[in-house]
Parts: structure tokens; sequence; C-alpha cells
């Protein structure tokens, strides 16, 4: 550090505050009465965002863009160094902002969400745990203190994805999430692994400073920007590890909020944005963090068109999401990635706690084919819900249209092909959305003998705020098209570069704005025709559907393929394993080596069967044989 | 007087012979006598005369009596003779001819060396055993009594009737 | 006398050797030969001969009487082997009526 | 004589306790003598003057009884005397048949591997390594499950098999040394032995190592054997007798045959690397938890042994953290294991589950444990794990591909054991379940607690091997110009 900032070493509170939770509501789970811990772990992750806060202004009037606090050496061996330190500049407070801020919420919407839940305590415990570890992952000066971050929120979604662990189905979806997400772990670690043969250190200030000696496109800044990459598709969900993320929604509605919106998620981008320098230097990982952000946008989009569970929707939605996220960095454009990270947080957070109410109002129902109607019951869900659908679908002025067009126009300037790939899957995502949105708000209530209600205060207010920051999270980054100086993106400029690209004309791009509006406004009324105008209600389960339709509706099919081609082969191979080489092969082997000296001892025994005379040849033979050998030797 | 050599030393490999061939006891105890007696024609003309005498009194006159008595006293005959079968005759035949060559073939190295026959009419003397055996082989001379002693126990002991067996 | 023992200067040495490797060669064929255990026993006595022989001509052809001594030695181990040797047989007779040694064949354990 | 004072304590602790027929007591002074060990071997990590003993033992061969220690050998020792009071403390509160004998002879199983870590001749090292084997043998054939006759004899003429080649192996050194012969460790490494000669006696010496860590295709007495060994057996095996043949490893092969060592380093680096993945693949599909966790010990060894191969700086770092880190938690698993087995009454998965709801505590600490085995990061295993595959990265890529699939694997087979033990609705075998006792929290607790310190904070570790792991990493250096070492 050049010039200690005043005050800024309080940034080692911002993860100790959850962690406090976390061993508070954890240790005393029995002592603890339920409100009391939900309290404890919300106002802990409120104190962090406000230490994130104040250290957010500290940074700012200090003039300097970046801050390392370190507390102590954790691995510290010969030529390798690792301090566990952590860095505060633009990019990690605002993911710190992020995650406390929206976390704050949930936490605080999960008091009214969970309160007859018997074990909120773990619950709570567990939240908190998630927080920190995100935190951790965000605010780590190098890589492995990331690393450490990256792999305790696999640990906590696997806790609180099978939070009700009765069942064996929310069991798997526990381990899935967690192996997947260790799949791409061992790309990650192997990653820094070479990252540190490199460089000779993790750190990243030093990588950075030191990876501008390398030029564009060397072959050792490819493979580990490749191997991040693994670590990045399987922490972000994208293709070919997104499975566990619809699966994920197994656990209760907020710990989804929160693994979609605030944290989780979101660390494969900010990991990637993190390294910008490094991936700026590898123009072929950065192409395949197009196309697998793409692929991944357009087929989860698909998928969610004809999802029928809440949940899974919006599960699909956040894949999507992330696709375009992915787009967004494989493009360069770093900070639109971001950017899009954060107005994703506010939309999606508001979905799934939406969700989450309308499943509490209807007594823990999620298939939208019957539900319908909860407009009149429920108006304050029913208006947040409606802004974050806006949001999401890219309609202005709300959030999700100055991010989603920012990305979009990147992708104009990269290529049209791409372009009209990466509208045509908003276009999807703005359907489903809807459809959703009708499916559950208007029409005729269809499920007899419920009698939903707006959830209590505890978790409106939650829902308004989020609403509010999803209508104007916006505003943070207006582009100069509209007057505006791009605020998010240039604050970000110190820690995250991007690739330098030509502006658009402003006429081309309002000619694109105007363009993809009309578009979203046809599938807008095109979805209001279908399922308010004909009330149509998507097809039961056991209904013959078309070969498209069908395909769709089981997600291509790609759960049965990974059990086809991963899971059962494993299994085969284990008994292979077990049954033929180590029953059959290894250890016969060595038994029979015993075995084969018995039998050879039982052999000589019938020499030893006192036959004077045998003795006699025998022992002439002997010395035959000994007077031979003296003479030939 | 050459061929008192030969003589002798056919009468010697005949009658070994004769003793394994032959299938009484009596016959066999004979044979050996004779053989041995051979013998001690070849110690008197190897100029040991005192070997010679007390060959003729230790194994002609006290073993191989102790053999006939033996054989007498079990009251063996040609019919309880037990005979190896032919196969493992002929093997012990084939056995003892490799053995024998063998043997020579070991022993041929030594036939290059011819040891000049130092001959002194006075080592077999009885004077000059005498001197030797009791000068530098004193102890064993001395011990080979207690192997004596104990031989005769053994004996002993092996041939006296067990009387706690037999009354079993 | 001296004749005699002159006339042997004329026999080399080998020829002892010779007849001693043969009587030798007989005493162990013998052993193998034979199930009698006297039998047996007769033909140890002949190959403790035939070394008896060739010690002492040893002896003369190096004028040592050391080798007459050792000779001597060995007649006293043959007659406390033969006294010992003989009585098993007649125990052995005694107890298995037989003197076949194949008979003896508990020494297998 | 500190060293002679660590040695002795525990063999004289267990003649005392053939005397006492009491069973608590015999308990109380076992762990007594086990904790003074401790402080003992503590004691040595906080003098700065390194603790020798050495006295002429037969004359004729020129063998000292020489006792004393280095970096590697503390890191054993430290491990052996943190262990054995956890290991006694297992059987604490507990029905046991026989108890003065048991605890008598888990003292001089202590006091023999104790030896086998302080021993400065080969001779002397010899000796401890087949003593360890006769109380263990007993306690297995006397305490074992089912199977036990079978089993123990056939894991105690395995491990002899391969002892019989270290002996003759010490032996052909011995003739080698120059002058009036010995079998001094320093002699031995002195030694200049013509390449020829190292490539085929590395295989001599190796394969005592290979059937005791166990590396495949040597392992297979491991899983049946700890799947029938009583709980303390287990631990002593799976804890301290592995590390043994590590041990002996870095003692003998490194420094005495280099040359041969490097010739075979490949090979010995995938033949564990097979085993680390074999392990782990068939860990996946057991039914018993004690065999599924002897296979992933397995894995984890082999691991570690593949960085032996490797001996570069931070592999043999990250070995010897991992050493004390696969050690803790071993025993750790073993033990609540135990309580599984005591509480159900069974170890078959299938016949498990739900234990959670009955036994939340425990279903924590089990968790906790299993994230240290699967080394999750702020675990010691995470540490041990990661300079370890570095170690690896630093030789070949695919050497870090393969060992870190076991971070993968290792997350599947250990999490599906967890979610079939505890989790899910409650089983007919998990019928009266109770959550821990005191006993209980007094064993774990400590252990979870060095796991995740080690963790957190492994600094004081590195500290102490640092130096011994500068010597042996530069033993291979010079090596590598005097002989290839086999293609890939």
């Amino acid at each position: 550090m050049v010039n200690p900032i005043p005050y800024i070493d309080l940034a080692w509170l911002v993860p100790a505050f959850p962690l406090l939770g976390f061993l508070v509501t954890g240790l005393a789970n029995k002592s603890l009465k339920h409100k009391q811990a939900g309290i404890i772990a919300s106002a802990m992750v409120l104190l962090s965002f406000l230490v994130s806060l104040v250290l957010f202004f500290i940074l700012r009037s200090s003039g300097q863009n970046e801050a390392t606090i370190t507390l102590f050496n954790w691995i510290s061996i010969g030529g390798m160094n690792i301090p566990f330190a952590f860095l505060i500049d633009h990019l990690s407070l605002t993911m710190m902002l992020i995650v406390t801020g929206v976390g704050a919420l949930i936490h605080i919407y999960s008091i009214g969400y969970m309160h007859d839940d018997e074990r909120v305590n773990s619950f709570f415990a567990q939240m908190n745990l998630f927080t920190f570890s995100m935190l951790l992952l965000v605010m780590g000066a190098n890589y492995l203190v990331l690393f450490i971050g990256w792999e305790g929120v696999g640990l906590c979604s696997y806790l609180l994805i099978g939070f009700w662990f009765k069942n064996p189905a929310y069991n798997y979806a526990a381990r899935k999430a967690f192996v997947m997400n260790r799949i791409g772990d061992l790309g990650f670690i192997l990653g820094i692994i070479l990252l540190f043969i490199t460089f000779k250190t993790v750190t990243f200030s030093e990588i950075f400073s030191q990876a501008a000696a390398f030029p564009v496109g060397a072959p050792v800044i490819t493979l580990i920007t490749i191997l991040l990459l693994i670590g990045a598709v399987g922490k972000s969900a994208q293709i070919p590890l997104f499975t566990w993320l619809p699966d994920a929604m197994a656990g209760p509605t907020p710990v989804s909020a929160l693994i979609h919106a605030a944290t989780m998620v979101t660390a494969g981008i900010y990991m990637i944005a993190r390294s910008s320098i490094l991936y700026n230097l590898a123009p072929l990982t950065l192409n395949i963090i197009i196309v697998i952000g793409l692929a991944t946008a357009i087929i989860a989009a698909l998928i969610g068109l004809k999802q029928n569970d809440i949940k899974k929707v919006l599960a699909y939605s956040t894949v999507s999401q992330l696709g375009y996220m992915f787009l967004a960095l494989g493009l360069g454009a770093y900070s639109a990635g971001v950017f899009h990270v954060t107005t994703h947080a506010f939309f999606k957070a508001l979905l799934f706690l939406g969700a989450g109410s309308v499943i509490h109002a209807m007594g823990g129902e999620q298939d939208i084919r019957k539900m319908g109607g909860l407009r009149k019951k429920m108006p304050l869900t029913y208006f947040t819900f409606l802004a974050a659908t806006l949001a999401i679908s890219g309609i202005p002025p709300f959030s999700g249209f100055f991010s989603k067009d920012l990305i979009l126009s990147k992708a104009f300037e990269h290529s049209v092909i791409l372009y009209i790939l990466a509208l045509g899957g908003a276009l999807i995502t703005c359907f489903y959305m809807f459809r959703l949105l009708y499916l559950v708000f208007f029409g005729e209530q269809r499920l007899a003998g419920a009698h939903p209600h707006e959830s209590p205060k505890v978790m409106t207010i939650p829902l308004i705020i989020l609403a509010v920051l999803s209508v104007f999270g916006g505003f943070l980054n207006i582009p100069s098209l509209f007057n505006g100086d791009s605020k998010f993106s240039n604050y970000l400029h110190s820690a995250v570069v991007s690739k330098a690209s030509e502006e658009l004309s402003h006429s081309t791009e309002i000619g694109l704005i105007l363009g993809s509006l009309l578009l979203l406004g046809l599938v807008i009324f095109f979805a209001y025709r279908t399922f308010v105008s004909k009330s149509m209600i998507p097809a039961k389960d056991g209904e013959p559907m078309s070969f498209f339709s069908k395909l769709i509706y089981n997600k291509f099919y790609i759960d049965e393929m990974y059990t086809a081609v991963f899971e059962k082969p494993f299994g085969y191979l284990s008994d292979f394993f077990y049954n033929k080489v180590e029953n059959t092969v290894l250890d016969p082997v060595v038994d029979e080596i015993g075995f084969t000296t018995a039998r050879v001892g039982s052999l000589l025994r019938k020499l030893q069967q006192g036959n004077m005379s045998f003795y006699l040849f025998a022992m002439v033979a002997g010395i035959l044989l000994f007077i031979i050998f003296i003479l030939i030797v | 007087m050459v061929f008192l050599f030969y003589f002798l030393s056919a009468i010697m490999v005949i009658s070994a012979l004769l003793v394994v061939f032959s299938k009484s006891p009596i016959n066999n105890v004979i044979y050996l006598i004779i053989c041995f007696i051979a013998m001690a024609g070849h110690y008197i003309l190897l100029n040991a005369q005192f070997l010679a005498v007390v060959h003729i009194i230790v194994y002609t006159g006290a073993i191989m009596v102790l053999f006939l008595f033996v054989v007498m006293l079990l009251n063996l005959n040609k019919a309880i003779i037990p005979q190896k079968s032919a196969a493992a005759r002929v093997l012990a035949v084939v056995t003892g001819g490799i053995f024998f060559l063998v043997l020579l073939a070991a022993t041929r190295q030594t036939f290059v060396i011819n040891p000049r026959y130092a001959f002194t009419s006075e080592i077999g003397l009885v004077a000059n055993v005498g001197k030797t055996l009791f000068h530098e082989f004193l102890l064993p001379f001395e011990i080979s009594s207690v192997l004596f002693i104990s031989a005769m126990v053994g004996a002993v002991m092996f041939g006296k009737r067990d009387h706690a067996a037999g009354e079993d | 006398m001296n004749e005699i023992t002159s006339a042997i200067q004329l026999i080399p040495l080998q020829h002892y050797i010779i007849l001693s490797v043969t009587l030798f060669s007989i005493g162990m064929m013998g052993v193998l030969f034979r199930r009698n255990i006297i039998a047996i026993l007769m033909c140890l006595e002949l190959m403790f001969n035939s070394a008896n022989l060739l010690l002492a001509a040893f002896s003369a052809y190096h004028s040592d009487p050391s080798g007459q001594v050792f000779v001597f030695f060995i007649m006293i181990v043959a007659a406390a082997e033969v006294a010992v040797g003989l009585s098993i047989v007649v125990m052995m007779k005694r107890n298995v009526e037989s003197v076949d040694i194949n008979l003896l064949n508990r020494l297998k354990w | 004589m500190i060293v002679l004072v660590i040695l002795l304590i525990p063999f004289i602790a267990g003649l005392l306790l053939l005397l006492n027929r009491n069973a608590a007591a015999v308990k109380l002074v076992a762990l007594a003598s086990a904790i003074v060990s401790l402080v003992a071997t503590l004691s040595l990590v906080f003098t700065a003057q390194l603790s020798s003993y050495s006295v002429i033992w037969i004359n004729f061969l020129e063998i000292k009884f020489a006792l004393g220690y280095d970096g590697t050998s503390l890191i054993m020792l430290i491990l052996t005397s943190l262990l054995f009071p956890f290991i006694i403390m297992a059987g604490m509160k507990r029905e046991q048949q026989n108890v003065s004998l048991l605890y008598a002879l888990i003292l001089f199983t202590q006091s023999a591997l104790t030896g086998v870590f302080l021993a400065q001749n080969a001779f002397l090292f010899y000796i401890f390594w087949e003593l360890t084997l006769i109380p263990l043998y007993f306690i297995l054939l006397l305490w074992g499950g089912e199977g036990r006759r079978n089993v123990t004899f056939k894991f105690f003429i395995y491990t002899l098999t391969g002892s019989l080649f270290l002996l003759f192996g010490i032996i052909y050194l011995y003739s080698l040394t120059p002058g009036v012969h010995t079998t001094d460790f320093s002699a031995f490494s002195n030694l200049n032995i013509p390449a020829n000669t190292q490539i085929w006696l590395f295989w001599v010496l190796f394969i005592a190592f290979a059937i005791k860590m166990p590396v495949f295709p040597f392992h297979t007495w491991q899983p049946s054997t700890y799947t029938m060994a009583p709980t303390q057996g287990v631990m002593i095996l799976a804890g301290v007798m592995t590390k043994m043949g590590i041990y002996g490893a870095l003692r003998f092969l490194f420094p005495v045959i280099p040359l041969g060592v490097h010739y075979w380093q490949n090979t010995i680096i995938i033949l564990s690397l097979i085993g680390v993945i074999y392990a782990s693949v068939i860990a996946f599909r057991q039914t018993n938890l004690k065999t599924l966790i002897a296979f992933s010990s397995m894995a984890h060894v082999s691991l570690m042994v593949a960085a032996m191969f490797v001996l570069n700086y931070y592999a043999v770092q990250g070995l010897l953290f991992q050493v004390l880190s696969h050690g803790v938690t071993i025993v750790a698993l073993f033990y609540i294991v135990m309580l599984i087995e005591e509480k159900a009454g069974t170890l078959e998965l299938p016949k498990l589950g739900g234990i959670k709801l009955l036994a939340p505590n425990m279903a924590i600490l089990f968790l906790l444990v299993v994230l240290g085995s699967i080394a999750l990061p702020l675990t010691a295993g995470f540490v041990g794990e990661f300079l370890i595959i570095t170690g690896l990265f630093q030789q070949s890529i695919w050497f870090a591909v393969f060992g870190g699939i076991t971070m993968v694997l290792g997350a599947i087979y250990m999490l599906y054991a967890y979610q079939r033990v505890m989790l899910g609705e409650k089983r007919p075998g998990s019928g009266n379940i109770t959550d821990l006792k005191r006993i209980d929290y007094i064993v774990l607790i400590p252990l979870i607690t060095i796991i995740l310190v080690l963790g957190i904070y492994p600094q004081p570790v590195f500290n102490l091997v640092e130096a011994s792991v500068t010597t042996m990493q530069n033993l291979l250096v010079p090596v590598a110009e005097v002989i290839p070492a086999l293609p890939l």
C-alpha cells in the first residue's frame, strides 16, 4: 500500500459480522428462539452492508482506487507466499454491496418466510455462512482466498439445497450441485496452480502487473484462462455444467433467491471480470466464452418456455441471464457483465422473493397451472413481480433494459448474427416471463380450497425495496445515448480492463432499440392473447405433445444424458473395479501366491512320508549333485 | 608280487558285489568276512602290519561275529528277507554306477600328481603308530573311550526288553 | 616280507584310489539296493573300509603314521556304530517282526 | 535423553498395565502415559537443541542403539503422540474385553512406532518396524470382527513378506558399507551405489513400504483388514501405520538410492495415481461404511505417495502436512464410524439413514470431518492437497489433473455416504439412536479443532519441517543428470 487509507482496515468487519452471526446462531442453536435467530442473522448482514457502505465512501474520499488489507500469512513456504488478505477496490466494493445489500433483504424476508420451520436457527446459520463465504470470495486479494469463498459457497449451497434433508430427491439435488461445482473447482484450482507456477504468486495485483509482459494469445495464459473458465462454468451454471441450478430449487425459496441473485452464480462472472487482464490476453478463451454464453442463454430460455414450476421457470431464466453475462464477458465488455449482475441481482431476487410470497400464499403449491387470479388477492406482490418482469424483459426504463441493451449493442458491434441470436433469446425470455406473470396473477383462481392472502410486512417490505431498485437500478449506468455518463462502467474502470471497442453511432443504437422494443411489444401482446384472452393453460403432465415441445419440456434430455453418460457408467466402473479387478484379479493373485506356497508345501510334504529307501536315494542324489556342482564350478 | 595287489583287489570287489547281491544274510556275512580278510592283505602290502592285525581282530573277529550272532539270533532266512522291486533295484545299480563314475571323475584330478612312494618299513610298526597315537592323538583316543561307553550303554538300553511296555 | 612291500612300490597310488572308489560305490549301491537293514549295515561297513584303505594307502605313500591312526579311530567309531546299530535291529525285529527299513516310516512327522 | 524417555514411557506403562485388572484404572493409566508422551514430544518441538541417544548395542556387528530425529521424524512423532491419546480415549466409557491386555498392546504399538520414527540405524529401524506388527497382530486377532482369523493372517503374512525384502536390502546395504561394516543411516546415505544396482535395489527396498502404505496394486490386504479391525486397531493402522510406510520410504529410498528412485519415479507416481482413481471409484459403490472409508484412506495415501515421488519442494511440504492432517481426519472418521456402529448396530449403508433426525450434533460433527476429508478450504486437508497438487503440477499437468480428480471423486462418495447415513427418512437400522455423550465431544471436538486450526494457520507445521524438506528436495536434483527417468 502506498498510502494507507484511514479506517480502511475496517474491511475485515464485513465478513466478520456474518461469521459471527453464523457462530452465534449455529452454536446457540438450541437456546435461541426462532425470531431471535432471524433477527441476529439479518442484523449481521445488515451491519456488513453498512460497513461496506462506509468503506465505499472511505475509498471514494481517499482518492485511491484500491486498498489491500492483510490479516495474516496463510501459507508461506519457500517461494510461495499466500497472505490471507482482502482487496478493496471498485469491483469488490460493488460486489460487496450487492451481496450484503440484497443478502440482507433476503435475510429479512426469510424471517417471515421461514417462521414456521422447526430448524430455522440452522437455516439462518447456514445463510450467514453463505454470505460470509461469498464475501470472502469477492473480497479476497488473491486467488486462493477467492477459492476459499468459492468452495465455501459450494458447501453452503449443498447444505441449503438439501435443507429439507428428509427428501432423498432434495439430497440428490444438493449432491449434484456440490459435485458439479467441484468439477468446476478442480479446473479452477488447477488454473490457480498454473498461475502460481507461471507468476510465482497468486495475488491479483502482482499477477496483473506481470501479465503485461505476456503477448496476446500466449499459450500458458490461454490455458490458465480456460482452466479458470471451467471453474466459472461450474459455479455460474453454464453449459455443460448448468443442470444443478434448476435442481437447486429443492432448497427453501430464499435460498434460491440468495443463490441466484446475490451470491454463488455471480461468482464466476466476478472471477472472470476480476481476471479481465488475463482474459484480454486470450482471445481464444473469450471466443469460447461467447459460444458458451450464447448457447446457454438460448437453450435455457427455450427450456424455460415449457416449465410449469414457478421456481423452475425462474431458475432457467437465471441460467439464461447468466448466459448473457457470459456473452458480455466474452465480448470483453466486463463492466457490462458486472452491470447486468447488479441489475439481475435486484430483479431476480425480487422475482424469487415474489415467487416465494406466492408459494407462501398458496400453501406450498409451486405449479403455475394451479395458480391464477392472484392479482386481486396479493396486489403488492403483483406489482413488485410486474416490475421485476418488466425489468428482466428489458423494457425501458426498467433496470434490465439498460444492462441488457449494453450487452446487445456490444454483440452488435461484434457481429450481427450474434446480435440476432442474443435478441432472439431476449424475446424468448420476455415471452416466458410474461407467460409466468399472466398464468399466476391473471385469469381465474384454479386451485380450489386455497385462500391466498397477502404476505406479512416483513416479507413485503424487502419486496418493495427490491422493486424500487429494479425499476431505478438502471439509472446507475445511463449510456451517453441518453445523455448519461455511464457512471457504473466508469466506476469499475479502475478494476476491470474492458476491451476497447468502437462505439456505435447513436442513430444505429436508437434503431436497434426501437426495433427490439417493437418485437418485445409484439411478444408481450402475443403472450397476453394466449394466456389471458384465450386463457390457455399449459398441458398436463401426461398429455401428448409435439416432438419439439416434448424436447423442450424434458429439458433436451440433458439430465437423462448425463445420467446415462456419466452417472451410470461411473457406477458400472465402480462395480467393475470392485467385483472384477479387485475381487477377481488383484486380491486372488495375492491369495494365489499364498495358496501356491501352501500347495507346494503339501506337495513337498509327500516327499517326507518316512520312506527310508527314498531318503537314501535322495541323499545319494544330493551328494551326487553336490560333487557334480563342485566339479563343474 | 604286483599281481598280489590285483589278486586281492579282485577278491575284494567280487566279494563286495556278492555281499550286495546275495540274498541270504549268512552268505552276506561270510562274503563280507572274505572281503575284510583281503583287506587285511592290502594292509600288509602297504606295510601297515599293526593295522592288519587290528583289522582282523576288530572287524573279522568282533564286528562280523556280532553280525553273525544277530543274523542267527533273529533267525533270518531267505524267505523272510524283504526284496526291493525290480525297478528300485535297477535304479540302485544305475545310481551306484553313476556314483562310481562321478567319484572317479572327482578323483581323476589327483591322477596327474603322482606322489613319490616314500617307503619306510618303520611307519607301520606298533612303536611308531603307538607314538603318534599317544602323542598327537592322545586326547581323541581318550575321548573315544567315552564313545565306547555311550555305545555300550546305548546297546544295552536298546537290547533290553522293555518291561513297562511289555506289560501293557 | 620286504620283497612284497617293495613290490608294492610299483603300484601307483591311483590304483588304490580307484579300488577304494569302487568299493565305496559298491557299498553305496548296496545301501540303495537292499531293504534288509542288516545288509545295509554291512554295506556301510564296506564303505568304512574303503575309506580306511585309502587312508592307509596315503599314509604309506606319504610315510606318515597319522593316516593309520585315523584308520584306528574309524574302527573305533565303526565298532560303536555296529554295536548300537545292531541293537536297534534287534529291537526292531522284536517290535515289528521284520528287518525291512521301509517299515521304519514313522519319521515323517 | 528425551527421545529415550519418549520411547520407553509407553513401553513401561504397558508393562504396568499388565499387572492391573481394574478396567477403568487401566484406561486412565494408559491415557496418562499417552499424554505424558505427547507432552514429552511437544517439548522436543520447543527445545532448540536436538535430543539424541546412542549406545553400542551389538558390538561385533557395529550396531548402535541410536535414537535421534529430524523434521520428518518429528512430524511423524508428533502424529503418533498426538493420535494415541485419542485412540485410547476411543475406548473410554465403553465395554471392552480383556482391557489390560488390550491397552498394554496399544501402548506397545505406540512404543514400537516411536522407535521406528526415532531409529537412526537401519537395523534398529527394522527391529522396530517388525515390532509394531506383533502387538497390532494380537489387537486385530483378539478384538477383531467377522473373519478376523483369515484376514489378520493375510495382513500379517503380506506385510511380513514385504519386510523380508527390506531385511535383505538392509543386509545388502550393510555389506556394501566401506571399512568396518555398519548399518547407520548416515553411512548408507554416503554409499555410492552404481546405477544398475540401484535400479533393482529400489524394488527390494520399496516393496515393504509399498505394502504398508499401501500402493496400488499391493493394497488388497487393506480393505478387509480395516473392515474387520476393532476401532482402535484401525485407527492405529490408518492413522499411523500408513505413515510409517511413507516415513520408511523417505528415510531409505531417497538418501540411499536416489538414482533408483529417479529411474522409477514416474512409474510409481502413475501407480499411485491409478490407486487414487481406482480407490475413489471403488469407494462409491461400497455398502459398508468402514470399507468405504478404507478405500477413501487408500486414495488419500496414494496421493501422498505420488507427492513423495515427485519430491519437489511443495510436494514434500504438502506431503508432510498431509501426513498430519490425514492422520487426524481418519481417526476422527473412524471414531464416528464406531459411534454409528455402536448406536445403529450396523454399518451397512442400505440399513442406515435419517440419523440426523435423532442425533443432529453427531451429524454436524460427521459433516465437519467429512469436509476435512474432502479437502474443503480452511480445513487441514485443503492445505496439504493444494501443495501436493502444486507439486504434481510442476512435474506434469496430467499428474495434477488426475491427482485433483480425487477432490471431485472424494466429494462424490463421501457426501453420498454422509447422506445415506445421516439424511433421509429414518430407517429401521437407526432405531434408538441417541446423540453424542460427553466423552464423544471430548474426543471429537479437539480433533476437529486441530483440523480447522491447521487449515487456517498451517504455518507452524511448515516451519517445523522446512529444513528437512530443503535437504530432501535436493536429493534428486543432481541425480537427474546421471540417469534419465523412465519415460512416461
